[in-house]
């Protein structure tokens, strides 16, 4: 192994020289056995007045870090020199259990492991299930996994909506976007029986069709959400605390957008207009019209700005996906995938051979691989699942949006106070479930 | 909010529609992957359409060097990195698979580069980060699950577990689903692992900025222990 | 002589007893269970590098004088202002109230004259950056 | 309430008294500082996965938890009286959520939100811990995944009342676990391993494949 100065992270070490460029601190060489020696002292720079810099531990337990992630900053006074992230206190082996289950036993687990969109990574995992299984799946069960993954975006920026605002110091927008949340709940509760750990997909369909009146009230809910959107635009947009803390944070030029693979509201919020349901669509998003919101200079006001246009996109696609819901059947009819109905399973001799063989042994898609890419409300989410022709998958692995945006997190805080930090750790809308699998 | 055009993008040739209908195994492949296999004739060894998706299988040493030139070509412009990742199959002899997801914003296009890599030599492959930011945690968490050395990168080390993880590589097939040793024996040495372990070989290199760092540690830093595999 | 300042005293007394009382019942009454990780200072539930006695930069020093500052102006607004009637009134006030045409300007003037001499040194120190952290 | 040394030696046995001979005294002092606990027991959420967010939406308007007293979330375990593990607990937080708990200060006790932290739940594998009582002693385990609010705010009652029903005198209860200084674990290993096996169709999942 060549001898490699580790100087660690290198891309932060900008703070790490002094005037003249040399390293104010010997960085450390890896030897070529692989023991560290430090290396020769560089000549003795004057007394650094600024005094010494101070290492503090934002750690697992902490109410700003939205969840089990830790931040070691080297403080400079108030001013954030470097920040090591540290994530993995959430690691849970989602992927090892993927290969232990059949695909119908996995959307459980495509719940848990991004709790914010529970329904979304539902309706994303059976598209990539579907595709490795090779089905087209009905048109109303298309609409309704429209439906079911705008709602899913609106609950999840809410959230987001909320902690960020109580992070930088605003706490009445928590208790109004949590008040819409439970709305938002209740839809799905109706709909699928659990309030957000929801599993509401089966390869090839819904695990339920939205029982009647259930489109009446997510009309009503389209019709009176825009209000708290515009009471939380009036309340913030304009409001020079909320501006004065945010605008100029973690600034992203595109380029540097783009090549950290930011995805999602990150992304749009630096000028790339890339969205998932438009560049690579899916479940017929082409023919909805909506706006992809599109911001200019990717701090964490216009990462805001774009999160809550996205919103009211969100309640446009709703409103418009309402309109044309079909009737017709929810699941595919094909006995190979989709368990037959019950009527017809106790009565039919044929279908209770295609029951029976579909519990036991579980759908065996063919040999190959899928991977679908869909917009989720933390940027471009997809389940790359491989299959070996057995009724488990060889390999799940869930493409992380958040963990890739966070791990631009040392580039956007350096230079900025130690409040501001808290500021752009929030606006990333960072789901630890989903960065440690 | 305007609803910019992708910076620098060629006019889209076709209006993106959801794939239907296709086909299994002799889809249309991703025009990037014949001028692949034109400009590098040796490196590229296979090209497979799956329903629709273009995998091309690339030649271990000369992916960087496949990589930059997807980055930089004018007429492929892969900008994006979506994915880093690694699949071990279920038979012992088939080598383990190394994954980069690419895609193209302005042409939007969807890429899937592959390397074979031998289970009996030792697990090493070229890292792309010279080419993409986005690289560096997806490799330290590849090398934290399958045990795949990237060779270049900054700070090769485990991501999701601590450091001190003694058990190997979780996403490897012989790694047994509650892991090697006991409850009882994981839980005593997650609560032992040693608390400097926590904190990286940087962040005690920062702390020696205080005179006060406990001298044991300061020794064993500088008699060159490692923290970290 | 000694009842004009009784409340006062009472006041002090009270405050003192009730201070040293809480500080020394919870030593006294309640029972001691210490362990050493309870001892050592929370951080965030990491074990803590290095300890809190380590030479902090200078600007906090600057922020806590300015905040001394303009604290003590605030403090010099309470007896200011319950004594203002008496301040703007050329004659002993009668059952509290003063008596028309005697009024005067003079307590709010004092008082707009003190805040203008801190205002002026406000804007100096907004000028010259003392507030920005870099 | 007699602590006779009655069972294997070293382990007092804590048997109460016969309610008839407490005297009026101390009962009566008990009760008013149960009630004083009870009634604002301020909680430090240990929230770390998909319990987190219910446990956000017990806090927030609907399922309000400042009516039970506990409106102030400490997030300093110095200044928290229950420890809510709301959420799955990896074994690289182990040691975490162990010096969370001891740098606590005595009464406290501990709610373990959702079937993740109470057994592990549906995560038996290799970076899991199978439920934070291997690591803490838990008073109160609240079932679901995630329980719902209505199921959180029941298991909080339930230690409400278990709180109202300690007596300052047997001090056991407040005593601080003792930790086996050279395994790290406060119950013996095989109890550990006894307690993490795996059970119901858990134990089927080994075969990958197939």
């Amino acid at each position: 192994m060549p001898t490699t100065t580790r100087t660690v992270e290198i891309a932060l070490g900008t703070s790490g020289l002094d005037a003249e460029g040399k390293p104010t601190r010997t960085p450390l060489t890896v030897g070529a056995s692989g023991a560290v020696t430090p290396a020769a002292p560089a000549v003795e720079s004057g007394p650094d007045l600024a005094g010494e810099h101070m290492l503090i531990n934002i750690g697992p337990q902490h109410p700003a870090t939205h969840g089990v992630l830790r931040l070691v900053l080297e403080l400079d006074g108030e001013m954030v020199v470097r920040c090591i992230p540290h994530i993995g206190y959430l690691h849970c082996g989602f992927e090892k259990i993927g290969e232990y289950r059949q695909y119908n036993q996995i959307i459980p687990w495509t719940d848990r492991e991004d709790y914010l969109n529970a329904i979304g990574n539902n309706c994303a995992f059976a598209l990539g299930a579907e595709r490795l299984f090779g089905i087209d799946i009905t048109p109303r069960c298309t609409v309704l996994r429209v439906m079911a993954m705008e709602l899913s975006r609106i609950a999840s920026h809410l959230v987001w909506l909320g902690t960020t605002c109580i992070d930088i110091g605003a706490f009445t927008p928590f208790l109004w976007s949590f008040q819409e949340r439970e709305r938002v709940y209740d839809l799905l509760e109706q709909w699928v029986g659990a309030r957000m750990t929801t599993s509401a997909t089966r390869v090839g369909g819904m695990a339920a069709d939205i029982p009647d009146g259930w489109t009446d009230k997510l009309r009503d809910f389209v019709r009176t959400f825009p209000k708290t959107i515009d009471e939380v635009d009036r309340m913030l947009t304009r409001n020079g605390i909320w501006v004065g803390r945010t605008v100029g944070l973690g600034a992203m030029s595109a380029d540097d957008a783009v090549n950290y693979g930011l995805s999602g509201s990150l992304l749009r919020a630096s000028g790339v207009a890339y969205d998932v349901r438009k560049d690579f669509p899916y479940l017929d998003y082409e023919t909805y019209d909506f706006d992809v919101p599109v911001g200019v200079h990717g701090d964490v006001y216009d990462r805001y700005l774009v999160r809550v246009e996205e919103l009211r996109q969100s309640t446009r696609i709703l409103a418009q996906a309402l309109e044309r819901l079909p009737d017709g059947p929810v699941n595919v009819d094909d006995h190979r995938v989709v368990l037959p109905p019950k009527t017809k399973a106790m009565s039919d001799m044929e279908s209770m051979i295609h029951h029976f063989k579909q519990v036991m042994e579980g759908a065996r898609p063919p040999i190959g691989e899928s991977y679908v890419a869909v917009e989720s409300p933390r940027g471009e989410k997809g389940y790359y699942m491989v299959s070996d022709g057995t009724a488990k998958p060889v390999r799940w692995r869930i493409r992380p949006p958040s963990m890739i945006n966070l791990s631009a997190i040392p580039k956007m805080t350096e230079g900025y106070l130690l409040s501001d930090l808290i500021a752009i750790n929030a606006s990333i809308d960072i789901v630890m479930g989903e960065i440690d699998r | 909010m305007s609803v910019a055009q992708l910076p620098g993008s060629a006019a889209p040739d076709y209006a993106p529609v959801t794939p239907r209908q296709l086909p299994y195994m002799n889809g249309t492949p991703n025009p990037s992957a014949a001028a692949l296999r034109e400009r590098f004739p040796d490196a590229v060894t296979r090209v497979d359409v799956i329903w629709g998706e273009t995998s091309v299988y690339v030649d271990g040493p000369r992916l960087l060097e496949v990589v930059r030139w997807l980055h930089d070509d004018r007429t492929q412009r892969y900008d994006y990195l979506a994915d880093i990742t690694a699949v071990e199959f279920r038979d012992p002899e088939r080598p383990i698979e190394a994954i980069w997801h690419l895609r193209s914003l302005p042409f939007r296009r969807f890429l899937r580069l592959k390397v074979e890599l031998d289970k009996r030599a030792p697990l090493s492959v070229e890292s792309v980060w010279p080419v993409y930011k986005s690289a560096d945690w997806m490799e330290r968490e590849c090398y934290d699950m399958f045990g795949i050395t990237f060779r270049g990168h900054p700070d090769l080390r485990r991501i999701l577990l601590w450091e001190q993880y003694k058990e190997g590589f979780p996403l490897r097939k012989d790694f047994p689903l509650r892991g090697r040793f006991s409850r009882s024996e994981q839980l005593k040495q997650a609560l032992a692992a040693a608390p400097e372990s926590r904190y990286s070989l940087e962040e005690l290199d920062i702390a020696q900025a205080f005179e006060d760092l406990p001298d044991d540690m300061r020794r064993r830093l500088a008699a060159g222990e490692k923290t970290g595999e | 002589m000694i009842r004009d300042y009784l409340p006062i005293l009472m006041l002090i007394g009270f405050v003192a007893v009730n201070g040293v009382a809480l500080i020394a019942l919870s030593h006294l009454v309640i029972r001691r269970r210490p362990t050493p990780v309870k001892q050592v200072a929370y951080e965030s539930g990491m074990p803590p590098l290095g300890d809190a006695r380590e030479r902090f930069s200078v600007k906090f020093y600057l922020v806590a004088m300015l905040f001394i500052v303009f604290d003590i102006e605030t403090v010099f607004l309470i007896p200011w202002g319950s004594y203002y009637r008496e301040l703007s009134c050329t004659v002993p006030l009668v059952n509290g109230m003063c008596p028309a045409g005697h009024i005067t300007i003079f307590g709010l003037a004092e008082m707009v004259v003190f805040m203008a001499i801190l205002l002026v040194g406000f804007i100096y120190i907004w000028k010259k950056g003392a507030l920005e952290w870099q | 309430m007699a602590v006779t040394a009655g069972g294997a030696p070293g382990r007092t046995v804590a048997t109460y008294d016969p309610p008839g001979s407490e005297n009026w005294l101390t009962t009566r002092l008990d009760a008013l500082i149960n009630w004083g606990r009870a009634g604002s027991l301020w909680p430090m959420p240990f929230g770390t996965a998909c319990c987190a967010i219910e446990f956000m939406a017990t806090a927030a308007t609907r399922f309000d938890l400042a009516r039970f007293g506990m409106e102030r979330l400490g997030y300093t375990p110095r200044q928290a009286d229950v420890l809510i593990c709301a959420g799955r607990v990896p074994l690289k937080l182990a040691p975490v959520l162990r010096r969370i708990w001891e740098q606590m200060p005595q009464p406290k006790w501990c709610i373990s939100m959702g079937a993740c932290a109470s057994s592990g739940g549906m995560f038996d594998n290799y970076a899991v811990v199978q439920g934070i009582d291997t690591i803490i002693p838990v008073d109160v385990y609240v079932p679901g995944c995630p329980p719902r609010p209505e199921g959180l705010l029941y298991g909080i009652l339930m230690l409400q009342e278990k709180v109202r029903r300690e007596r300052l005198r047997d001090t056991e209860t407040r005593d601080e676990m003792q930790v086996d200084p050279d395994t790290g674990l406060y119950i013996p290993a095989p109890a550990i391993d006894e307690l993490a096996e795996p059970f119901g169709n858990s134990v089927h999942q080994t075969r990958s494949g197939l």
